[in-house]
């Protein structure tokens, strides 16, 4: 237990600054896109600091408890969050056995609570900009849970049959959704890929689906009113969520480890590295999935109306994801006996 | 049924909380500006967008626009204080968090330049507010901009 | 959530969207703009006041300063202006250097309004990317009129400076330049899927509406009214080049119907026709003199001693701007009027407003690429208090008032 | 349709267009940047650009044509004394100025010029640096444009 | 004692009934703390038997008026009918969930309601709903249970319409009182039926001696449909909204408790005679499809209204949905003879029956914190409400924790159940687990939409009045049992739920 305790505070620390280095990886990476040279790589790190120091400004017509208190909920929520997705899979690279093993189904509703948390205190806040923006992130909230819902229950429903817990994290590292699949299979999972890397601009509020922050038609909504440590903990929870949301992609949809995929592993002076340098393979996927899934999507696109984000996911992506969802439920060769 | 939002510009500086001790070296590395128009002929304006394109990029220096005043620790304010404009840029100067850092671009913002007859005018900004930084120019560079910047910081350091 | 809740929403005077104080009061019903208000007047500068103190020449730097985008069309309207009452003769070669650094003011201003249409619809990177390249023009007017913006190149009769051979050389390449990339540039902007999804079938002015509430410039344009200072009243070196028409959407094969997609539309393929211009002029550019050849102090002393009035008109980026003055034996103009662009085009604001979404109102508000600056004739200030808001009918008088003094005087 | 992203991907590996002033990367500290001159050599502007104005106090006369005809009231004639005899002199308050180059033309002694530098930018509003001519004038007071009206 | 425990549940409630009126005219304050002295003694009853029935799984039987009431009674006709009560694992569960309810329901009315005349009538009818409640819960035969079912009605719908100086309340009342008399005499000729057939109304009996002929099958479906009309499933909802928003506030919360003691009904009937007569996979895909439909319905219905209470009710109705979904499952599997059932049939029935509980808790709280509203802006329309946690941070935080509990918003204890039922359906068809995901979260923006417009925004025009201690107190007490349940559901679904779903499964 107080093992588990240690390394759950040890990886918030690691989380809170591999996210915010995440954070300054997209936007060197899109300044590069943009042909610009972009700030430091830790520049989200500077802002932090900086934020820390400054005033901060609750204003009169705030429900002034709420608040203050919504950025702190959603930081912690989202520091649990991270832990929540990252912990089996840790445990899974150190060899570790536990018994927490992670529900796919949980974290469908652990992402909800940060941007809850969020649009709480955006709606405190009293300002119409705020109010507007709340509101919008809750129409794509709502709009997204359905595709993601079906991913997470075609990747379930590709275990259901084996002799593990389907919804369990752990679970998709002895039974990657690539496992066993058919040409069926493979394309579904390429669909339902294809709808979770939509999903997660959306769930980061980044363009094209940032309209709840939209600057340029809300003054950044949501966090128009917060100022110094609570704006600091908006963006950290940010950061979490941007390393725990391509963590999630990563474990649905590539799980391998090194030595799953080529059979080796590192050894110096006689102790072994090979968890090690599986965590540093780790973070290479995770910001190959934020740079393709964020960066790239962000500066190729314009923002979308909250109409059409809503028809986009409610139809599109989710349509997407049923078919991919049905090739899944085809393909013969996924039923694990 | 129609819904009456207040202004929600009203801020109760007593309620907010910072440290006391200000500490501005920390905004060296991350300055957020607010960018404000109060009168100006747009040719500043422009140019201040301009320092954040590739080509002057300002963001390498972590300066960035943001879109709420709450957010910012530098003010830029270009053009000179209309009449009309004069309660809005103190409103904003107000709901900017301390420590912060007011920049005038432009020679008009600074002295009225060359508007300095006209009738509409609240008088030179640094009449109503504590200025830091005049960048002089009509419109000044982007790199006669980015230079003021430097020359902000170099203040920064020396408090 | 969608919400009958009707409720004020104030964008502006300090918003993000409009680099310009402006305030919009929007009636929102849900996500949906039910009406709109707009309240000018926080940059009012009182320029046209201003400008009856002072000198001829002071006025040509002042009225730059009208507004820094179009900082050439403004004083060249009044230099025309005056030159109109003062029959000051312009030489050729000063003409076609005005309809160069025009058509130069053209280009960086519509790639700046691109640019901008980009970042209120959140595309960073288009905004980035017409920057980046009008960095070039912009380089260009640097080289030859000694600054970026607000050239000062004017003067009544002529211009200030000549293009040397050095300077040709530089705009030679960067019409290379721009010829080079105009193909894929024009395909981002008008072929991008998301950029589409935002501007087709928006702030919609059709013709009839844009006639009523005399809509100009590319504003006009876009809705298929053709209709052109430059052709219709050509000053410079327009009498000059034969093929220049008012630019429509149906010149890339579509009837216009008068969205935000048909004035970018406009705008870009105006970029054309600018390069097509300065193009024409550059190798067509005749030699001589480039003013008058009266100095400053000479023609204020000419000006002194004239009476009468004048009128100077000139296609802006925006659209059509109209200066007037009236000269009365003075050192200063007694009148001098401003017609700007936004000021037309501001009206059409309201047919375009109306029924669109929250999220629509910042490239619709930009679609007509308004400058305030230029706009804003009156603003109510209360000083000492005083509440007191004038009605038409009073200002009807005073504006009567005023007009007969002036022409008593 | 999807133009942008063909040009991202190019831009990412072509060159930058980032002009590197003043310095390539945000030293540690301001000491630093201005002692190690790390500072990259302002940026060559072409010949003709409108900068800062200097002035030749020894070669004018004190005709005030530059102040007559300055648009933003940035020169203001004084009384000085030369060698013992009563003329005038001028200052140019660069805050105030719109660098128009009305004040180079028309002045009949070229005395004053005009020169490519611009960055200007000081923390008073009338510096020594942003007032030309100043340090020829024994006393002065400055008039804002707020007194002067 | 503890051998008469199942007629003291119902006989303290009437017997209290009848005499309160008579000590109302003495002193008031003595007659509400009489009232809620005989709900806090059957509460401890209820608590009382946990021991023997949960752990040592004994039952109780009672024939009312035999020699020896609590002999086991062997069936035979040579008996005269007789009030024939039984308290087993699953009617014990939902004992206790009313008594502990109506408790603290009646702790937050005895100040809600103001003090006047009429609340005499008030209590009285209060605790003759308990009344009906206990007996539906413990009657072992059908005749009973109409009975008690009547009673409820009667007195529930009077209590519907209890603000009579206003317009609509009375309305509701009839409304009420109307569709639900159609429904029993649905039930009634349904007990006729059967006893026609076999001569008796005892509910074990008639299990014993049913043969499945078609008339059996009719009178299934004629007990089941006023049952599931009574709860409020679509699409017979619709006397629902009315209803739930036009009753005072602790009203709505009974009212919600009984529908849900009318889903015992349902649940007790469709598993007793259901699987009895080989019904049990058409009974069992019923209710799914009626779970589905009430979900969606209910949650859609609610999102456009402005009427804060009307869009609770109709949340009421979504939320019904689940738990016929999740047993709904269960019992359609029940008999299908492979090992479905032990892999996922029983956990989902575990799922349905645990949001039975939740959804009573948090339902209920939502209620009473929705009085709080009304009494506040003297208003339900939520387009006028605005403000009240600037004062009121302490309604404002208990709705919060209730709304966030409906929507399953971890670690509440909507989540939990939500949960089980979502693990437990998708083996059965992941298509019911996605549906119920997607009302959920549209539940979530329904409740975030009444947050924003009830509590945020500017200050309200006038500052709240306190509310006294017994109100902030019930709802303290439920918030706590929300949360304590969202962190610990283990030991609540060991000790009381399964027991019950083993009972109703084992029937
Ligand atoms: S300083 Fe000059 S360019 Fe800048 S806003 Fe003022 S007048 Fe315009
Ligand atoms: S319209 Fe133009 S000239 Fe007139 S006051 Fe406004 S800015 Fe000045
Ligand atoms: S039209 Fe606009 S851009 Fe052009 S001069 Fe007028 S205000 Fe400036
Ligand atoms: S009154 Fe003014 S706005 Fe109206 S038509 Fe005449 S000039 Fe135009
Ligand atoms: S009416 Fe307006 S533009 Fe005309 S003189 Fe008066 S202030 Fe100036
Ligand atoms: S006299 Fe009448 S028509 Fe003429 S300018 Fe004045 S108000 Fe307009
Ligand atoms: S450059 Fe123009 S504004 Fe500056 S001092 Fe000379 S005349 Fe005046
Ligand atoms: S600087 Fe030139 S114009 Fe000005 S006073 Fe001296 S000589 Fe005359």
């Amino acid at each position: 237990m107080i093992m588990i305790l240690a390394i759950a505070l040890i990886m918030t620390i690691v989380g809170l600054i591999l996210g915010l280095l995440l954070k300054g990886i997209d936007r060197k990476i899109a300044a590069y896109f943009q042909s610009r040279i972009g700030p430091p790589l830790l520049q989200p790190v500077y802002d932090i600091i900086k934020l820390m120091y400054k005033q901060t400004i609750i204003p009169v017509t705030a429900v002034r408890w709420l608040f203050s208190s919504a950025p702190v909920i959603a930081l912690a929520s989202s520091a649990l969050l991270l832990l929540y997705i990252t912990i089996p899979y840790i445990f899974y690279i150190f060899e570790i056995n536990t018994t927490l093993q992670g529900d796919l189904i949980v974290v469908l509703y652990c992402i909800l609570i940060p941007s809850i948390a969020m649009v709480t205190g955006a709606f405190s806040s009293g300002s119409p900009y705020a109010a507007i923006g709340a509101q919008r992130e809750m129409v794509i909230l709502m709009s997204i849970e359905l595709p993601i819902a079906v991913v997470i229950i075609s990747v379930a429903w590709h275990a259901a049959d084996s002799m593990a817990d389907p919804f369990a994290i752990s679970s998709l590292f002895e039974y990657p959704l690539w496992h066993n699949a058919g040409a069926f299979g493979v394309l579904g999972g390429i669909l339902l890929f294809f709808a979770m890397v939509l999903v997660l601009p959306a769930e980061m509020s980044r363009v094209p689906f940032d309209q709840a922050e939209a600057e340029t038609e809300l003054a950044e909504g949501i966090s128009v009113e917060y100022s110094g440590k609570l704006l600091a903990f908006i963006l950290l929870t940010d950061a979490f969520k941007a390393l725990a949301l391509s963590m999630l992609v990563v474990i649905l949809f590539f799980p391998y480890t090194l030595s799953q995929l080529f059979g080796i592993s590192f050894q110096m002076y006689g102790h072994t590295l090979t968890p090690f340098v599986e965590i540093v393979f780790l973070l290479f996927k995770i910001i190959v999935i934020y740079s393709f899934g964020i960066t790239f999507i962000r500066v190729v696109m314009a923002r979308l109306k909250i109409s059409q984000v809503a028809r986009f996911f409610l139809f599109a992506i989710t349509a997407i994801s049923i078919i991919g969802l049905i090739l899944i439920m085809l393909d013969p060769n996924m039923r694990i006996i | 049924m129609v819904y009456y939002y207040r202004c929600y510009n009203v801020i109760d500086n007593n309620r907010g909380t910072y440290v006391k001790k200000i500490n501005y070296k920390h905004l060296k590395r991350s300055l957020w500006a607010y960018h404000m128009n109060t009168g100006s002929c747009n040719a500043c304006d422009i140019e201040i967008l301009a320092t954040l394109m590739p080509r002057y990029d300002a963001e390498r220096f972590g300066i960035k626009l943001v879109g709420s005043p709450r957010h910012a620790d530098v003010l830029l304010v270009t053009g000179t204080v209309t009449e009309k404009i004069k309660d809005k840029i103190l409103q904003v100067y107000q709901q900017v968090p301390k420590p912060k850092l007011v920049m005038i671009i432009g020679s008009c913002g600074a002295t009225k330049g060359v508007f300095h007859e006209s009738y509409a005018m609240a008088g030179p900004l640094d009449t109503l507010l504590p200025v830091d930084v005049y960048v002089p120019g009509c419109p000044p560079r982007p790199e006669a901009i980015i230079y003021g910047v430097a020359k902000a910081w170099e203040k920064l350091e020396e408090l | 959530m969608k919400s009958d809740i009707v409720y004020p929403l104030n964008i502006g005077p300090v918003h993000p969207a409009f680099k310009e104080p402006i305030k919009f009061t929007f009636r929102i019903e849900g996500e949906q703009v039910a009406g709109v208000d707009i309240d000018f007047g926080y940059t009012h500068r009182g320029i046209e006041k201003i400008a009856l103190e002072r000198n001829y020449i002071q006025i040509i730097y002042l009225l730059e300063r009208v507004c820094g985008i179009c900082s050439f069309s403004h004083p060249l309207a009044y230099c025309l202006a005056i030159e109109d009452v003062a029959e000051i003769q312009v030489p050729d070669r000063a003409r076609y250097i005005r309809t160069i650094i025009g058509e130069l003011e053209r280009l960086h201003s519509h790639l700046l309004w691109t640019g901008i249409a980009a970042h209120e619809i959140g595309f960073d990177t288009l905004f980035m990317y017409t920057w980046n390249i009008r960095e070039k023009v912009l380089d260009c007017l640097e080289e030859f009129t000694g600054n970026r913006i607000n050239y000062g190149m004017l003067t009544i009769g002529g211009v200030r400076r000549d293009i040397t051979p050095e300077n040709s050389e530089t705009i030679t390449r960067m019409l290379e330049y721009y010829m080079e990339l105009y193909d894929r540039a024009s395909e981002i902007l008008l072929d991008d899927l998301t950029l589409r999804a935002r501007t087709e079938g928006i702030g919609i002015l059709s013709r009839e509406q844009a006639e009523m509430f005399c809509a100009v410039g590319p504003t006009a344009r876009g809705s298929g009214l053709l209709k052109d200072v430059r052709i219709d009243y050509p000053v410079n070196a327009y009498y000059d080049i034969p093929w220049l028409n008012p630019i429509s959407p149906r010149d890339i094969g579509k009837e216009p119907i008068g969205d935000v997609y048909d004035r970018m539309a406009v705008r870009v393929l105006e970029i054309k026709q600018s390069l097509n211009v300065i193009q024409f002029c550059m190798e067509n550019l005749p030699e001589g003199d480039i003013n008058s050849g009266e100095g400053a102090v000479k023609i204020i002393n000419k000006l002194k001693k004239l009476e009468g009035e004048g009128i100077g008109r000139y296609e802006a980026p925006r659209g059509e701007v109209c200066h007037y003055v009236i000269l009365d034996n003075q050192e200063h103009p007694i009148q001098l009027k401003v017609k700007a662009p936004t000021y037309s085009n501001g009206f059409t604001w309201i047919p375009m407003l109306t029924n669109i979404e929250i999220a629509d109102i910042p490239i619709v508000i930009a679609s007509i690429d308004p400058c305030v600056a230029c706009a804003d004739r009156m603003t109510f200030i209360r000083k000492d208090g005083a509440k007191e808001r004038y009605s038409w009918d009073y200002l009807h008088q005073k504006s009567i008032q005023k007009y007969k003094r002036s022409a008593n005087q | 349709m999807l133009g942008m992203v063909y040009k991202v991907i190019e831009q990412i590996f072509s060159k930058k267009s980032t002009n590197c002033f003043p310095m390539k990367y945000i030293p540690n500290n301001t000491t630093q940047y201005l002692n190690q001159g790390i500072i990259h050599p302002p940026i060559v502007v072409k010949e003709g650009f409108r900068g800062r104005l200097e002035y030749d106090f020894q070669s004018c006369t004190g005709c005030g044509l530059c102040s007559k005809v300055c648009p933003a009231n940035a020169i203001e004639l004084y009384s000085a004394e030369i060698n013992s005899k009563k003329t005038k002199r001028v200052v140019i308050y660069l805050t105030r100025c719109t660098f128009c180059k009305e004040c180079v033309d028309i002045c009949p002694r070229n005395s004053i010029t005009i020169t490519k530098s611009f960055c200007m930018a000081d923390y008073k509003k009338y510096g020594n640096s942003l007032v030309v001519g100043s340090e020829y004038r024994q006393q002065f007071e400055i008039k804002d444009h707020a007194d002067v009206e | 004692m503890i051998k008469h425990v199942p007629v003291l549940l119902v006989a303290i409630p009437l017997v209290v009934a009848f005499m309160l009126p008579i000590i109302g005219m003495v002193n008031r304050t003595i007659r509400t703390i009489t009232a809620g002295v005989a709900i806090v003694i059957i509460m401890v009853l209820s608590y009382l038997l946990i021991q023997d029935v949960m752990i040592c799984k004994k039952i109780f039987y009672y024939m009312v008026g035999s020699p020896d009431p609590t002999a086991l009674f062997e069936h035979g006709l040579t008996f005269p009918i007789r009030i024939a009560l039984k308290i087993d694992q699953f009617s014990l569960l939902f004992i206790i969930m009313a008594t502990t309810l109506s408790f603290l329901f009646y702790l937050f009315s005895s100040q809600y309601i103001e003090e006047n005349e009429r609340k005499n009538y008030f209590t009285v009818l209060y605790v003759c709903m308990v009344a009906g409640m206990m007996g539906m819960l413990i009657a072992n035969d059908l005749f009973t249970f109409f009975v008690f079912l009547e009673i409820l009605s009667i007195s529930s719908s009077a209590l519907v319409s209890f603000r009579t100086e206003r317009k609509h309340p009375p309305y509701a009342g009839y409304k009420y009182m109307f569709v639900s008399s159609i429904a029993t005499s649905f039930f009634l000729l349904g007990i006729a039926f059967l006893y026609a057939q076999y001569g008796s109304f005892n509910i074990d009996y008639l299990k014993k001696v049913m043969d499945g002929t078609v008339l059996d099958k009719i009178a299934i479906v004629m007990l089941i449909l006023p049952l599931a009309m009574k709860c409020g499933v679509v699409p017979m909802h619709m006397w629902i909204p009315d209803t739930y928003s036009e009753a005072p506030a602790p009203i709505s919360s009974m009212v919600k408790l009984g529908s849900l003691i009318c889903l015992y009904g349902l649940f007790r009937i469709a598993f007793t005679f259901g699987s009895h007569v080989y019904v049990s996979y058409e009974l069992g895909i019923l209710f799914i499809l009626f779970g589905v439909l009430s979900m969606f319905v209910g949650v859609t219905q609610a999102l456009i209204q402005k009427d804060v209470k009307r869009l609770m009710a109709f949340h009421a109705v979504s939320q019904v949905g689940y738990m016929l979904l999740g047993v709904g499952v269960g019992l359609s599997v029940i008999k299908s003879g492979d090992a479905s059932f032990a892999i996922y049939g029983k956990i989902a029935m575990i799922g349905g029956l645990f949001h039975v509980i939740n959804n009573a808790l948090y339902k209920g709280l939502l209620f009473l914190t929705s009085g709080i509203m009304v009494r506040h802006y003297k208003t339900r329309d939520l387009n006028v409400m605005h403000g009240l946690a600037h004062y009121d941070k302490f309604t404002a935080l208990v709705f919060m924790i209730a709304a966030l509990a409906i929507s399953g918003i971890p670690p509440l204890n909507g989540f939990v159940s939500k949960l089980i039922i979502y693990e437990s359906v998708f083996h059965y068809n992941p298509l019911l687990t996605l549906i119920a995901i997607f009302v959920s979260v549209l539940t979530l923006a329904s409740f975030m939409k009444v947050f924003y417009s009830a509590f945020l925004g500017m200050p309200p025009e006038r500052k709240p009045v306190e509310q006294p201690i017994l109100v902030k107190f019930s709802m303290v007490i439920l918030s706590i049992i929300i949360v304590a349940i969202g962190l610990f559901p283990q030991g609540i679904i060991k000790l009381l739920i399964e027991p019950a779903v083993n009972a109703l499964a084992t029937f």
